[in-house]
């Protein structure tokens, strides 16, 4: 394609050097504003934040998550794949061994401080079991405390929310729980052997 | 993407008038580079903006590169990027520095531009620009220690201001430093 | 209750008790509202929400208790005094401004006279040359603030102020001599009774408005000037010199230069319907020959507040519309293009007035 | 300090005292007030309200993106450069990354070119409305900048359902985009794309033909074409002293030469002409959007090179070679080859250039950003010098300084 110039058109007609016409043709528009927001349709975008809240998009990154497998177990195995790409290290792995033999290995410790993370999504992009996503559509965390936003291992479930439960509970009574007897191994659940 | 010797206009332009001072040239990506002594770099970088065949109006950016990682000496690379707006072209040109004899001639004469991008580059990697009329730090702060942008300053050390640190802490958040 | 009848019939008393009426229930309360208004109709402007959080229990008033809010706020903030600042004059130079703008609610009638008994603190003579001279004390309060807070950029919207509210006191002055020639006074009471006459029969209202059209628009800009508000904010400079003349003031005298700017804008509002929108009176009410006083009176009384709530809503709009000026343009606004325009409407009038009154 | 505030400093008399006959007066402008909206500080000298000295004072926003960079994978930076030029952040994505394609010799495939076409003209439409909609704002039409406001909030929402965060996008990768462009997206845009020409027509009639706001700009900051090119000017800012030069014509990068449109330039260099080439900038890029969206080819969105991207989750499960990819490109990173780069690209308010060192690793050897607004910043003296103090707040407002892109 060729190079196209345009020369932007300096108005300098009559109308522009008075003051008075440009005055009225403003007031004409902004009182058209006023009337429609007094009267008519509300042509606002403004939210009114705590009671509405904006639907995020179905992409939309907020706070993280850890997914399980239909048995309630989490799917990371702590492969170190989403600790390594964080561009803001905010992902702290610890592997153990599980006396499962079916779960070769699991994470004992897996932290997410929250206030380092830039949510950028890269760790999910990186997981190779799929077991980290950032879709709970959380979009603000306001919480009174920086130890709140240390997120351990079991509190980074969908709907964990510190502002309502004070003592978050960090048993695994809420998880899906296993089907049969044979299954319900013990301590299956990715919860370390205390 | 492979362009011929004969298409660079400017570096064959360059190697006829300097044919001494011009020490490498290549054309990865479509750069066209030339890597220049020292000494002559007032002189072709008056060339390249007055020259016809040349007309280097703009200078586009003007960073250094410490290759202390790669082994390499000398150390520093300076690198000017120059785009002439006559003839569409863009040119980069590199100068290598010693470590130890870290400075160059200041161009600030040439290019209204260069003032800040030296002191920037002075700030970053302590290249000394021999001429300059006002070479001080201007990103960081004139208290600062070392340059942060060479390789052996290490990536977490910290230098706050000890005062206004001491300030902040005692009546900011109440805690005796 | 003959005792009260006496006492109330003492001029004095009349007049405490019409200052305390306008005052407390018509100049302050405006002045007041206003502050809220403005915000909520610029949000209606600018397709906004406004302020809606202040609350009693699940209650906001749809923002109207942000009224209380902010006064309550202003009282219990911190009265700083900066350092190095002269003391006594930073303290007083809030309350130049607040003075002011209440005494111009002194000469308004806001209903016609009922016998004796007029709706008007006091009808004196000079009329509107003491609102001139009240309008230039206004011009202290900025100047002082300027100059005793010790800071340059205080310092400098204090003598923008000065030189733009001196400036324009000119052109108020001259805009207006084509009302009082046409009306023959400066007395408040005959330039409003003055304005109740007609043309061709009772057709179009002798209103300064129709009488002084350019007068009107030559005096609405020199009043806007003079309080400083946009599009002649140069003082206060919001982008530039932060907040020009108050800006070391904090809590209560803060809160005065803001009640002062409100008041002015009402005091604008009502000087634009006193002297050029019949003041009081209801045009074509006198065909009504029956109607009961106490009727009328009311009429009068809602009359003058439409157009004064509708001259408030008019400055808050032009606010939000337009552009501020630069400084110099303001000055060379004043000197160059209103001072021959108002000098020129003097003559005009004078000329009109000597050939056909 | 340099020469010329030097010799000003001197003419500083202390704070008067009485009646001493000030002639100088030293301000500071800055880092905190209304009209830096950055951080950024201007040591001023006046003369009664004339400007007779200035010196900016730059760094208060440093957070030394070029040394975090150096000091991460290449991935790793993409979400940095979100943080350059925040008010448009994918321009700044896409110039990264294509820096990093041009360092390995690859182009995105045809699809992914488009969309960053859309996205970025998306974003350079958000930068403009926010550059016009401040200055407009300081200048004390607060209105317009609400307005603007308003369709940056459209925009900005389109954004996010495309790339998953309306500021902190983070959204193309080395070889293509993350995500593709999802459905019903076309729609919406038109849709978006109409309110922002009907806000643009509004304040046209407000803004550029009101006398008080052409008092304000015209005929003020104005600068040379020749000094512009000197200090390095690009951007509207040179277009608007007359200069055609756009780095899409110039250096046409991406599929920008099948695109048709115009470039607006200026006469005289004023912040009139700044401003007029900004709003005929949106629309230029309001068609450039219309015409890619029309001209959006099918396909994949992601170049099927070999360690340039994740392996479809597939691969990772099924297959020991998506699983090693997968693992070697995590732990190792990108691996460029050997060499350097530098790759222009038309940012928002100027050109933004990437100069990347590799020595075939996966740490970046040096990682530059050219950041546009630094020489903007740096001519304000020469801009401002001579013009009254009120005048700092449109030439300012027309500079579209942006801190995180001039301290990095």
């Amino acid at each position: 394609m060729e190079l196209k110039v345009k020369q932007v058109k300096r108005v300098d007609g009559v109308k522009e050097a008075f003051y008075i016409p440009a005055a009225f043709g403003g007031l004409r528009l902004t009182v058209k504003h006023f009337f429609r927001n007094l009267f008519g349709s509300r042509d606002v975008v403004t939210i009114n934040y705590p009671e509405e809240k904006r639907p995020v998009s179905m992409r939309w990154r907020g706070r993280h998550r850890l997914t399980r497998k239909d048995d309630g177990f989490l799917k990371c195995v702590a492969c170190y794949m989403c600790e390594t790409v964080c561009p803001a290290k905010c992902i702290h792995i610890e592997a153990g061994e599980h006396p499962d033999l079916s779960i070769e290995k699991y994470p004992v410790r897996f932290d997410i401080d929250e206030l380092r993370c830039v949510f950028c999504g890269l760790c999910v992009e990186a997981c190779p079991k799929e077991a980290i996503r950032m879709d709970t559509g959380v979009v603000a965390m306001a919480y009174s405390s920086r130890k709140t936003f240390d997120f351990t291992r079991d509190l980074l479930r969908d709907n964990y929310d510190p502002n309502q439960h004070e003592s978050p509970k960090y048993g695994d009574e809420d998880l899906p729980r296993p089907e049969s007897q044979e299954s319900a191994l013990p301590n299956s659940q990715g919860i370390p052997a205390s | 993407m492979t362009t011929t010797d004969s298409e660079l206009v400017t570096t064959s332009l360059l190697k006829k008038n300097f044919p001494k001072s011009i020490l490498e040239t290549h054309c990865h990506r479509g750069d066209e580079t030339v890597v220049i002594d020292r000494k002559d770099l007032l002189s072709i970088c008056e060339f390249l903006r007055d020259d016809e065949g040349c007309s280097y109006e703009m200078l586009v950016d003007l960073t250094a590169v410490d290759l202390l990682e790669q082994n390499r000496t000398p150390r520093f690379e300076m690198v000017y990027h120059f785009k002439s707006l006559r003839h569409g072209k863009r040119i980069r040109v590199k100068v290598r520095l010693d470590e130890q004899d870290c400075s160059i001639d200041s161009i600030y004469h040439l290019w209204k531009a260069v003032d800040w991008y030296e002191r920037e580059c002075f700030d970053m990697y302590g290249i000394h620009f021999n001429n300059h009329p006002d070479l001080r730090r201007i990103l960081m702060y004139d208290q600062f220690e070392g340059h942060p942008l060479r390789k052996d300053y290490p990536m977490d050390r910290q230098q706050p201001i000890e005062e206004l640190r001491e300030i902040e802490e005692r009546y900011h958040y109440q805690r005796d430093v | 209750m003959d005792l009260i009848l006496e006492i109330l019939s003492i001029p004095l008393v009349q007049s405490i008790l019409k200052i305390a009426f306008i005052i407390l229930l018509f100049a302050m309360p405006l002045g007041t509202v206003l502050t809220l208004m403005e915000r909520k109709w610029s949000a209606m402007i600018q397709d906004r929400v406004g302020p809606n959080r202040a609350n009693v229990g699940n209650y906001t008033g749809n923002g109207l208790l942000h009224l209380a809010a902010d006064g309550l706020k202003s009282i219990f903030k911190e009265d700083t005094i900066p350092q190095g600042a002269n003391g006594f004059l930073y303290l007083i130079a809030p309350f130049f401004g607040l003075i002011a703008g209440v005494a111009t609610f002194a000469i308004i009638p806001i209903a016609g006279p009922i016998g004796d008994f007029t709706f008007q603190v006091t009808d004196i003579e000079p009329g509107l040359l003491f609102i001139f001279a009240i309008t230039s004390l206004s011009v202290y309060g900025a100047v002082l603030a300027g100059t005793s807070s010790n800071s340059k950029f205080a310092l400098l919207g204090g003598t923008r102020a000065s030189a733009q509210m001196i400036s324009y006191e000119v052109f108020m002055g001259l805009a207006l001599m084509g009302i009082f020639m046409v009306y023959g006074s400066t007395r408040v009471s005959d330039i409003v009774n003055g304005q109740n006459e007609y043309w061709f029969g009772n057709l179009i209202p002798m209103w300064g408005v129709f009488t002084q059209p350019l007068g009107f628009f030559l005096f609405f800009t020199a009043l806007i000037a003079e309080t400083k508000r946009a599009p002649f904010d140069a003082p206060e400079g919001e982008s530039e010199i932060v907040a020009g003349y108050f800006l070391e003031y904090s809590g209560m005298r803060w809160s005065a230069f803001m009640l002062a700017e409100y008041v002015a804008v009402a005091g604008v509002a009502v000087l634009m319907t006193t002297l050029f929108f019949g003041g009081y009176h209801v045009p074509w009410l006198h065909l009504w020959e029956s109607a009961p006083q106490w009727l009328v009176t009311l009429l009068q009384i809602g009359k003058f507040s439409i157009v004064t709530i509708f001259f408030c809503w008019l400055q808050i709009q032009l606010r939000w519309t337009l552009p501020k000026f630069r400084f110099d343009q303001t000055m060379s606004l004043g000197w160059k293009k209103l001072l021959p325009l108002s000098l020129a409407n003097t003559a005009l009038t004078a000329v009109v007035v000597l050939a056909f009154m | 300090m340099s020469l010329a505030t030097q010799q000003l400093s001197s003419l500083v008399t202390p704070p008067p005292q009485g009646d001493s006959d000030t002639s100088i007066m030293k301000i500071e402008i800055g880092p905190s007030h209304p009209a830096m909206h950055g951080i950024v500080r201007f040591t001023t000298y006046l003369d009664g309200e004339l400007i007779v000295g200035m010196e900016p004072e730059i760094g208060y926003l440093h957070r030394g993106f070029e040394k975090e960079s150096e000091n991460s994978k290449w991935i790793q930076v993409v979400p940095y450069t979100d943080r350059l030029n925040y008010v448009s952040p994918l321009l700044n994505n896409i110039g990264y990354s294509m820096a990093v394609e041009k360092l390995y010799g690859i182009e995105a495939p045809r699809r992914a070119e488009f969309t960053r076409v859309i996205m970025g003209e998306i974003s350079r439409i958000t930068d403009h409305l926010t550059c016009v909609g401040a200055a407009s704002m300081e200048v004390g039409a607060f209105t317009f900048f609400l307005w603007f406001i308003k369709a940056r909030e459209y925009l900005w929402e389109l954004v996010e359902e495309v790339t998953g965060a309306r500021l902190t996008t983070n959204w193309t990768r080395f070889g293509g985009n993350a995500t593709d462009i999802p459905d019903g997206f076309f729609d919406a845009l038109q849709e978006r794309l109409d309110k922002v020409k009907d806000i643009m027509d509004e304040c046209d009639k407000l803004l550029t033909r009101n006398k008080i706001f052409i008092d304000r700009v015209k005929d003020v900051g104005t600068f040379s074409k020749e000094d512009a090119i000197s200090f390095g000017f690009t951007g509207p800012m040179l277009r608007a002293c007359g200069v055609p030069y756009d780095v899409r014509r110039a250096d046409p990068y991406s599929v920008y030469d099948e695109i048709d449109f115009e470039i607006p330039i200026g006469s005289t260099g004023d912040c009139f002409d700044r401003y007029l080439v900004r709003m005929e900038e949106i629309r230029q890029s309001i068609s450039i959007i219309e015409q890619a969206a029309d001209m959006m080819p099918a396909g994949p969105i992601m170049t099927d090179e070999r360690l340039m991207h994740y392996p479809d989750k597939k691969e990772v499960y099924g297959n020991i070679e998506g699983l090693i990819d997968h693992f070697k490109l995590v732990m190792e990173g990108h691996q460029p080859p050997e060499g350097e780069v530098y790759l222009p690209t038309e940012g928002g308010n100027g050109e933004i250039g990437f100069y990347l060192v590799s020595d075939g690793s996966g740490d970046p050897v040096r990682v530059r950003m050219r950041p546009a607004c630094f020489n903007y910043v740096e001519a304000m003296p020469a801009m401002t010098v001579g013009h009254y103090v009120a005048d700092i707040v449109p030439i300012f407002g027309s500079v579209n300084m942006i801190g995180g892109e001039l301290d990095r």
